[in-house]
Order: structure tokens, then C-alpha cells, then sequence
């Protein structure tokens, strides 16, 4: 299919592109250890209590990591116009949409894989569930975060502020899902007594990730008209 | 073509460094680095008396406050080379300030990963967020950030001169890491030189001391020929490129 | 070829286009001309399905651009005032990349040879960034005639270019003629639309006010059309 | 003095074109609420204990909003190259920096008067220490973050990708800042009786600013060169 | 009034200039020309204070600028390929901003009338970023002309410009040049060169390969020139 065939080239020469320099990648990663850091000082998490918040920070670094990589490559596409070059392009926005998701999902499960086990190693963390759930979940998760992050990317885009627009919109559309996978990774983390419950979020999230990212694929035409 | 050679010289200067250094210099810094080295390990292991509560583990004491020692050293020769290239604009004092940095991340990655092996032995616990392991951590940090403006896109004496700026107010951090567990006061980490705020220094054995500063002088002295090795081998990057660049310019004209 | 019909655009309140009617058949090289802010960039914007128009119809190839937008998008080839070029990409990613994405068969070759064209092999490897703006305007034309397109929208494309460039350029859009390119051309180079232009369109505050051949390249029946029509104009 | 003149006009220029458009000013704060309800999700604010990440919440609020502010100060002089316009200007670089400075640590002390009092209304505080202090150190934290941050963000701007550098740059940096501030503000939000050692904190700070406001305004010029 | 010895700027490895020597007297004129990637928007860059040289040395009014850069700031005015001006906001208030930089008296007035001679006193209050090229242009003139340089440097200035703006710009630079200012102007358009210039420079590779006056505004003989110089370069 063209479309598919497009969106994969797009996405190889982003990453094509990522691979040259490496810069927004290790930048991802040390900022998300750096919320790490910075999380540890103005939470002490020698308290006992900040155990539980485990689940909620790795979903916050994903997001913080995750915001930055968005952004940027929507933005990257702004010098020099090259996004009118591809809209000028035969190639669906549709085309645009995926190949920008495919490159952005690639690159936060490269941070995520990264990142999640310097936390555990920081916060001391023993783990008492299941690594393949808590695997399972993560992914579902990033994906209905990139695949929204990425459509709303395109549309703050539009914005000469674009990198201050898109935590607005970002934040408030993504809560279901954000919520949803903290409940789920907190409790396959400590509890898998509730083992049930994670897995009916899980289903949540993955059906709110099917439904975004369909209709993303249709209304992103909207949203890259110039 | 020749005649543009002739040209083109004074503008390419050589590095000034790299010719009048001595070429002996490496060798003797390998040679007494493996030599303090090994007496440094024989004093370690064997001379050096045994910890009364910690027992064999303490020995990576003397590899912690070592590498330590040589990271802060290190980071104070990037600022000292920074301001120096600020001042004097030449590539060399660069380099200088660069590898540095470079070889104080090394030594620092080596103290956070001593610090958290004994930590497991004596705190049994991986990390602590404890002033001196969090500053510690945020020096490593800076240090990367250090290393990430040299990875900026642009020409080298943009860079060199953005990092400088940066070498030298990130040095900042490295008196806070010092004094960290005698201003605040500390649950863990313990004090031996001088006074914590809430614990006298703690002291040390004189076996144990003479191993620790025999131990110090044996990692300076390998920081010292790492550094001498690293400027020499950017310098040869440095002159790489230049030839080609003059190849290329060759064949153009 | 291109087929134009009552064409408006409105942003916001301001009326850029008002109502322009032009047919261009299939092998012509057109020229507009018009003062600054007459709206030539806004109407080649449209004409390659960049912005959409508020009202009015825009055919080429007998197909309408809001319908069979994706057909007509492969035959275009578009340059506008910025230089659609990945920065930190050298001149041969940067087309082998448009090449690709238009579907362009053995891309490499065709770009290597395109590069040599604009007169730049020497620099196929250097990241674009580093670019003076003739430079970057010489790939810049050589990226929108990648896929060889039946149809080229030109937007200043002389803007930096030396004499040698020019020279090129112009060769370029004669060979691309003969080949039966349709081209469309802004500019505000009397001696180069003169030159290489058949036709000259002349756009004056959002409309048409004159449409011409031109004959044996004379540029002073341009200068003294253009006079005519923007008389009292600044 | 002249300095002083240029500096004025251009942080002028800045505050007139956020007081035309507010969109800044008002990202930031949405911003900060954003924050805000999102952690009054991940810690219940009913419970007693959350009451201990105040003073941490209130200092993650400041650098997250602040580094959006920051980041675009600099780089809003980047489109066009105004930069360069201010640059061949009879203008010292100093002058650059105080100018964006003053117009930062106004909008952060803005954003700061809206947010913190919504803050503590979500999460019903108490104060029980004293206001005046309270003031002063966010005067004072706010002040080194926002010197620092100014600074930084003039280095970073020379990146293609400073909003991704910044952050990177900023959090160690300004880290003795903020460990300081947040333990003054622990302090005198709920425990008076340690009032001295929150002051010796608050001293502790306050120096840090005031070398590296010095630091800056002689360093700038190597920054600012191009 | 300015006077550059043994100029030379390399970006990393790549030697841009390669040892310039000019002087240029009051009241002068001088067009640069040369192909594209020669060097001269880089010498543009060093004369103005924007980038440091790697050697020698540039002196203006009699200062050396590492030394009194600040002195000499004052009497330059400067226009790259940017347009330096703030998008969002409207000419007046770009104009008059950068008048006050300055330490210009009167800036409003001065403000209003360098927008009107430019003819966009209809624009007045518009933001620049819904400008078209050409207008954008035309602003960026009055910028750099706003505090009465002494020294006005010129990066391809007739960009976009239309022919009635070109004579506008024209205009200009001759009133100024009347009042003793020296004008430094890059360009690629002999025409424009051969008007209004009384001396021309030619610029390859880094280096200057011809310096010679124009008289009559012959623009044959630039021509000639230039084409002496550049054979065998595309
Ligand atoms: C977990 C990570 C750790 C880090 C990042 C760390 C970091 C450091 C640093 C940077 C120094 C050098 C300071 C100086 O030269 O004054 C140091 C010194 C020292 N460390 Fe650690 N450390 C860690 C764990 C430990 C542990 C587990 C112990 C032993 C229980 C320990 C005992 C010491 C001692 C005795 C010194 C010399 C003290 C002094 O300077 O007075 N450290 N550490
Ligand atoms: N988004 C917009 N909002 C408002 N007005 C706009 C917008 N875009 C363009 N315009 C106006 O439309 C007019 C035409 O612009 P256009 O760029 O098409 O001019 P042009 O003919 O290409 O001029 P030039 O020769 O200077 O490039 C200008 O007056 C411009 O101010
Ligand atoms: N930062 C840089 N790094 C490497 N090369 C550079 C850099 N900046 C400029 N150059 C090179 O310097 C040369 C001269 O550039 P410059 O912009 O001065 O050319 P120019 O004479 O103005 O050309 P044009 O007529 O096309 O504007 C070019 O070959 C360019 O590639
Ligand atoms: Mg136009
Ligand atoms: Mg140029």
C-alpha cells in the first residue's frame, strides 16, 4: 500500500536522521533521569511513602521525555518549511501522521527501556509482580500517548509557540490513558492479587489507544491543511 | 598547487603543544603509573589493616576516594583550561579542557558505581538519597551536559568556546560535592577528613592512610598520562581533518 | 494544462485574490509578474495545493484539484520562496529522500546527476546547513525537478543565484520545455522572464491585468506593458 | 547608564508584545495547573501526609512553567535572526541579558502570584508559618532560577534543539538552588521553631545568586558572540 | 573609512576567506560581486561586528573594531538575507523599537516617514509576518536605515524587490550616498551594480580578484570583468 510504504520512509529518514546525531535521544533519556533527580529532592523518597508513587513517576518521565520528542518532530519539519514539502508531495497526511508515530514510538521505547530500569535502581525498588504484564502495559500505554501525542503535535505545530502549546493540549486529552496505566502498572508493580483489575485498565487504555488512533488517521487531513 | 601550500601554511598553524613536548613524557607517565600502581595494590591488600566492621569490603575504599579525588582534579583542570581558552582563544588549551572532562566522567562513573557496590555491603541498599551520592550524581550530570554542547552542530570554535563557558560555572558543583556531608548533616556517608556538622571527622588508621594517599598519587599519576594520551590523540583527529581539508581544497583549485 | 477559473482567496477580511482567470496550455512557460503584495505567491500556493482557494476552480490535466488532489501532486513540481531542504541533511539525502517519497526510480543516479547539474558535486556530502544562499537555492530547483514534473511552479527561483547559476537555470527550464513541461514562473527579472518566457501574465492587486506573448525576447515590450499597467503605482 | 537603558527598552519590548498577545504568560499558567491537578491525582490531597510535598510541588510548578518561559525568551529572537539585529546594535551583550532577565523574573513572579495561591487552595493548606518569609525565599529562589535560567537559555539557543538542551543545562546547574529553597520553604510553611536554619539557607541561596548573576554578566559575552 | 588588512575566517577546517585587504574611502560606493559560496556574505558578517575574524584586521572610522566595537556599532547599518525584524509586530513599532536602540530622536516622525518613502504607509500598523516577500523586504531597508548610518552594509538588497521598489532603494542609497554615507553592497545584479556604484570588487573564493571604478554605468564592462574573472567557473 502507498501509504504504508510512505509513512515508512518517513520514519526511516527520521530515524535515519536520529541515528546521525543521537541528540534528541540521549537528550530524552537524561532528562527523564533528571526528573528523576529532581523528583528525589523536592520528594524525599527515603519516606516510605514515595514507594507508591513509583508507578505515577515513571508514567511522569514518560510523559516529560515523551513531550520533548513530540514536539520536536513536528518542529523539525518547520525549518525551512519541508513540512509543506511533504504536503506538496503525493503523499497522504494520513501518510505524515504514521510515519511521524512509527519514528516517535521507536524512540521513547528506546527511553523507556533506558530509563525505567535507572529508577528502579535509584528508588531501590524490589519488584513484587509480573514483568511481562507490567511490560505488556507499558507499551499499551506509550502507544495511546505517542499516537495522541503525535496528532496533537501536528496540530500545535500550527502554533509559532508550538513546544508551550502542546503540554496544554496533550495533558488533559492523554488523562484517560494516563490514569488508566498508572492504576494498571501500580497494581501488576505491588499487588498481582488484583491481577483482574489491571487487566480490565489495560483493556480500557487499549481500546481508548484503537479509537484515538483511528480517528487521528482521519482527522489529521484537517489538521495539516495549511 | 605547491605554491598554494606555501600559502596556506601560517593560516593551519600546528598545534604548538604537540611538537615541543618531549616524546619521553608518555612513557615515563605509563611507567609510574604502573609502578605506583602495583605498589598502591600491594599496599591496599596487604598492608593496610582490616576494617574492624566492614572486613574485606572496605578495601574498595581506597579505589572510592581515589577516583574521586581524581575527578574532582580532573573537572578543576577543565575550568582552569576553560578560562585559559576564554582568555587565549587557542585550540590546544581546548583540548585540553575537553579531554579532561571527558576523563572525569570515567572516574565518576567509577565512584557511583563503587560507592553503590560498598553501599550494598554497608547500607545494604543500592542508593540513598543522601546530600554527597545526589550531588555527586548532579556533578556526573553536568559533566554530560558538558559533553552534550560539544555534540551541538556548528563550527569547533563555537563549541569550544560555549563549553568553556559552561566548564567553567558547572565547576561550581564540585566544592558543594566536598563539602556536601560537612554542611548538611548526614545520616550515611561518613566524614574522615575534618569536621561533619554533626560528627567529628572520624579518623583512620595510619596503615590505612598510607595506603589511601599512596593509592591517590597512583590514580593522579594515571589521570595524568590518560590526559597526555587523549590530547594527543584529538590532536591527530584535529590534524587529520585538516589534511583533508586541504586535499579537498587542492583538488579544487 | 492548467485551467484557472474565478479563483478568490480571502485571509481574514483582506481579499488577496479576486477573481483570476488563466488557461496555460500544455508546453508554455508563463511568467507573472506584479508588484510586491499582489498576491503571486498566494496564487502558486494554491495552484500547488498548498492552501486551499476560498472560491473558484483550479484544474490541470482535466482533473480537479480538490477531487484528484494525490493524482495531480505527482506531476507538480513546486519552489517556493524557502528552500524545502532538511538542514542538517547533505544534498544527496535531501534528494535521494524527495526522489524516493515521489517515487522516482534509481533516485541516486538521478540525484548525484542533478547535483553535478546545479554545479555543486563537490559539496554532495556537506550537510546543507552550511550553505551560502545561492547554494541552497541551487538545490533547492534541483529538488523540485527531481521526479520530472509535468508541471513546475517556479516562485523567484533566480533570488541569489550568480550569472553561471542563472545560466544553468535557465538551460534547465528550456530543456524541461522541450520535453513538454508546462512552467509557471514569479518573478521580478524583466531580462529573465523575457528570456525564457513565451508568456507573461501580469497580476496587479489580486487580479489579472494583462496577459501577452512575448516575441524574439524583447524585454522592452515587458518594461513598457508592466509600465503601462502599474502606472501610479510605487 | 547606558547598560541599564538598553536593557530596560528591551525588556520593555518583550512585556509589551506578552502584554499584547498574553500567550506566554497564559501557557505558563495553564501550565502550572496542569501540574498541580495532575499531582493532586497522584497524591490524595486529602491525606495529611501529601501536606509534606508541598513545598516540593511548589518548586516543581516553578521550574517546569519557568523552563517554558525561559526557553522561548531566547528563542522568539531567533526567527527573522533578530538576535543578530540586537547584536550589531550599540548594545553590550550584558545589556541582552539583564533586558531578559527583568522581563523573565517579572512573568515568573506573575505566574508565581496566580499559582501558588491556587495550589494551596486545591490543597487546602494551612499556613502556619509565616507569609513574609515565605515571600522572600520564592523572591529569592526565584530570582537565582531565573539568572541562571536566563543564562542558560542564551547557551542553549545556539543549539538547533535548545528547548531539548535547556533542561539539560538548567536542572544541575540550578539544583543547589532549588535544594535550598525547597528546604527553607518546608520550613517556614510548617515548622517556625527552625526558623534559623531556614535562614541560613536562605543566606546559603542567596549568595549562589548573587555570584552567578555576577558570573553571567561577565561570561555573557563569550555566549553571546556568534 | 574602512580599511581591512589580511583578512582571513575559517569555519573548522574550511578556509572561507583567505586574506582580503580593501580600503574603501568616504562617500564611496562598492559593489561586491562574485559567484555563490565566494565568501562575501561572510565578509559582510565580519564587517559589521557579527562574526569575529579568524586573522587580521578591521578597521573602521579609524577604530579597530575588536577594540571599539561598541563606537563603531553606531554608524553601521546592516542588512543580511534575514529580515531582522519582529514578526508579530508592526512596522512602526519594529522601526521605532530599533530606532530607540539606537538613540534616535524623533523616532516616531522618522519611523512614519521611512515607512511611507518605502511606500507601505497603508501597512502601517500590520504584523510584518502576513507580509509578502517583498514588502518584508522593503521594512528591512528602513531598518537598516533608521539611525542614518555612516556605513551601510547591503546583503543582496534588491531580493523580492519589485521595480518600483528597486528604484526606491535606489533613491535611497544615492541620497545617503549624497550625505557622505559609504555603502558596502553585495549583489548578483550588475544592472543595479553598474547604477549605483563607483567602484566594484570582485570576490572569488575568498579572495578579492579584481577591484576596479565604474564609470558611466557602464554595465558592460562589469559584464566584461566579471566574466574575465570567473572563466571556468560554472
Ligand atoms: C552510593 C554511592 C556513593 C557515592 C556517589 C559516593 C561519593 C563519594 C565522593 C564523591 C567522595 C569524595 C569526597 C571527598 O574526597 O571528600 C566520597 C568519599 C568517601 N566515601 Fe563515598 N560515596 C558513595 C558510597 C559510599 C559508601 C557506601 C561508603 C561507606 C560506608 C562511603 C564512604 C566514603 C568515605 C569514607 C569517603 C571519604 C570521606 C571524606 O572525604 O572525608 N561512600 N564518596
Ligand atoms: N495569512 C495572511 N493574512 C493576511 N494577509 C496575508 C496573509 N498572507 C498573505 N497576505 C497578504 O496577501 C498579499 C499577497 O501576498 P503574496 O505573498 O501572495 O504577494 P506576492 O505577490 O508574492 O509579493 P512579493 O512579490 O513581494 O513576493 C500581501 O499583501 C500580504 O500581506
Ligand atoms: N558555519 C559554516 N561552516 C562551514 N562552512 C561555512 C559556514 N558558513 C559558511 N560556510 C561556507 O562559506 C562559504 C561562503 O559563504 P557565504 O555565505 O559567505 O557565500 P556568499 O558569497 O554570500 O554566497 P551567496 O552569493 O550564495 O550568498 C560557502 O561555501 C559556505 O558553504
Ligand atoms: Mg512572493
Ligand atoms: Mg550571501
Amino acid at each position: 500500500m502507498n501509504l504504508v510504504k510512505s509513512a515508512l520512509l518517513l520514519a526511516k529518514k527520521d530515524l535515519f536522521s536520529e541515528w546521525k546525531t543521537k541528540q534528541v535521544l540521549v537528550t530524552q533519556i537524561i532528562f527523564a533521569s533528571l526528573v528523576i533527580v529532581v523528583f528525589s529532592f523536592a520528594f524525599d523518597p527515603s519516606n516510605n511513602m514515595t514507594k507508591a508513587v513509583i508507578p505515577g513517576i515513571i508514567w511522569v518521565i514518560i510523559v516529560f521525555a515523551g513531550i520533548l520528542g513530540l514536539n520536536r518532530s513536528i518542529v523539525s519539519e518547520q525549518r525551512n518549511d519541508t513540512m509543506y514539502a511533504l504536503l506538496v508531495a503525493p503523499m497522504e497526511p494520513a501518510g505524515i501522521y504514521l510515519g511521524k508515530f512509527i519514528a516517535n514510538f521507536t524512540m521513547i521505547m528506546i527511553v523507556e527501556t533506558i530509563a525505567i530500569p535507572f529508577l528502579f535502581l535509584l528508588f531501590d525498588f524490589n519488584m513484587a509482580g509480573s514483568i511481562p504484564y507490567f511490560i505488556l502495559i507499558i507499551f499499551v500505554g506509550s502507544f495511546g500517548f505517542v499516537s495522541i501525542g503525535t496528532f496533537l503535535a501536528a496540530l500545535a505545530g500550527n502554533s509559532k509557540s508550538s513546544e508551550m502549546l502542546l503540554p496544554l493540549l496533550l495533558f488533559p486529552i492523554a488523562s484517560p490513558v494516563l490514569i488508566g496505566v498508572t492504576q494498571a502498572t501500580r497494581i501488576v508493580l505491588s499487588d498481582m492479587s488484583k491481577l483482574s483489575s489491571a487487566l480490565a485498565w489495560t483493556q480500557m487504555v487499549t481500546s481508548y489507544d484503537v479509537i484515538f488512533f483511528v480517528i487521528s488517521l482521519f482527522l489529521i487531513d484537517y489538521v495539516l491543511e495549511v | 598547487m605547491s605554491m598554494n601550500l606555501e600559502q596556506e601554511k601560517p593560516l593551519l598553524p600546528d598545534s604548538p603543544l604537540s611538537k615541543s613536548k618531549s616524546a619521553y613524557l608518555p612513557k615515563v607517565l605509563l611507567g609510574s603509573t604502573i609502578i605506583t600502581m602495583l605498589t598502591s595494590i600491594y599496599f591496599i591488600f596487604l598492608y593496610a589493616e582490616e576494617e574492624k566492621t566492614m572486613g574485606a569490603a572496605q578495601k574498595i575504599f581506597y579505589f572510592h576516594v581515589s577516583s574521586a579525588w581524581v575527578a574532582f582534579f580532573a573537572f578543576f583542570i577543565t575550568c582552569l583550561f576553560s578560562i585559559l581558552f576564554l582568555v587565549k582563544r587557542q585550540r590546544i588549551y581546548d583540548t585540553y579542557a575537553y579531554v579532561s572532562a571527558e576523563i572525569g566522567v570515567v572516574f565518576t562513573i567509577i565512584v557511583l558505581t563503587t560507592g553503590p557496590i560498598w553501599a550494598k555491603s554497608a547500607w545494604n541498599t543500592w542508593w540513598v538519597w543522601e546530600p554527597r551520592l545526589i550531588t555527586t550524581l548532579i556533578l556526573f550530570f553536568l559533566y554530560i551536559a558538558y559533553i552534550m554542547i560539544r555534540q551541538m552542530d556548528g563550527v569547533w570554535d563555537k563549541k569550544a568556546r560555549l563549553a568553556s563557558v559552561f566548564g567553567i560555572i558547572g565547576f561550581v558543583d564540585v566544592p558543594i560535592v566536598f563539602f556536601a556531608i560537612r554542611w548538611w548533616q548526614t545520616k550515611l556517608h561518613p566524614v574522615v577528613f575534618g569536621e561533619g556538622s554533626d560528627q567529628s571527622g572520624g579518623g583512620i588508621a595510619p596503615s590505612m592512610l598510607a595506603a589511601l594517599l599512596i593509592s591517590i598519587l597512583a590514580f593522579t599519576i594515571l589521570y595524568a598520562y590518560l590526559l597526555n594520551k587523549g590530547v594527543t590523540l584529538e590532536n591527530l583527529k584535529i590534524k587529520v581533518e585538516q589534511y583533508k581539508e586541504k586535499l579537498r581544497m587542492d583538488i579544487e583549485n | 494544462m492548467i485551467e484557472i477559473t474565478k479563483l478568490t482567496k480571502q485571509a481574514d477580511n483582506k481579499l488577496i485574490l479576486r477573481g483570476i482567470d488563466i488557461k496555460v496550455s500544455k508546453g508554455e512557460t508563463v511568467a507573472i509578474l506584479g508588484p510586491n503584495g499582489a498576491g503571486k505567491s498566494t496564487l502558486l500556493k494554491i495552484i500547488a495545493g498548498l492552501i486551499k482557494p476560498t472560491s473558484g476552480l483550479v484544474k490541470m490535466k482535466g482533473l480537479d484539484i480538490k477531487k484528484d488532489g494525490f493524482e495531480i501532486k505527482k506531476s507538480i513540481g513546486y519552489l517556493p520562496h524557502a528552500s524545502l531542504l532538511y538542514d542538517h541533511y547533505s544534498p544527496l539525502e535531501n534528494l535521494v529522500f524527495f526522489g524516493k517519497l515521489y517515487g522516482v526510480e534509481q533516485v541516486e543516479e538521478r540525484a548525484v546527476q542533478l547535483v553535478k547539474e546545479v554545479g555543486l558535486s563537490f559539496f554532495l556530502h556537506d550537510p546543507v546547513k552550511n550553505f551560502s544562499r545561492g547554494m541552497v537555492q541551487r538545490i533547492a530547483i534541483a529538488r523540485a525537478i527531481i521526479h520530472d514534473p509535468e508541471i513546475l511552479l517556479l516562485d523567484e527561483p533566480h533570488t541569489g543565484l550568480d550569472q553561471g547559476a542563472m545560466t544553468i537555470l535557465n538551460n534547465v527550464i528550456l530543456t524541461m520545455k522541450n520535453k513538454g513541461t508546462t512552467t509557471l514562473m514569479v518573478t521580478h527579472d524583466f531580462k529573465q522572464a523575457a528570456e525564457i518566457c513565451d508568456r507573461i501574465i501580469i497580476i496587479k492587486n489580486g487580479k489579472l491585468v494583462d496577459d501577452f506573448q512575448v516575441k524574439d525576447q524583447s524585454i522592452e515590450l515587458v518594461t513598457e506593458k508592466y509600465a503601462r499597467q502599474l502606472e501610479g503605482v510605487s
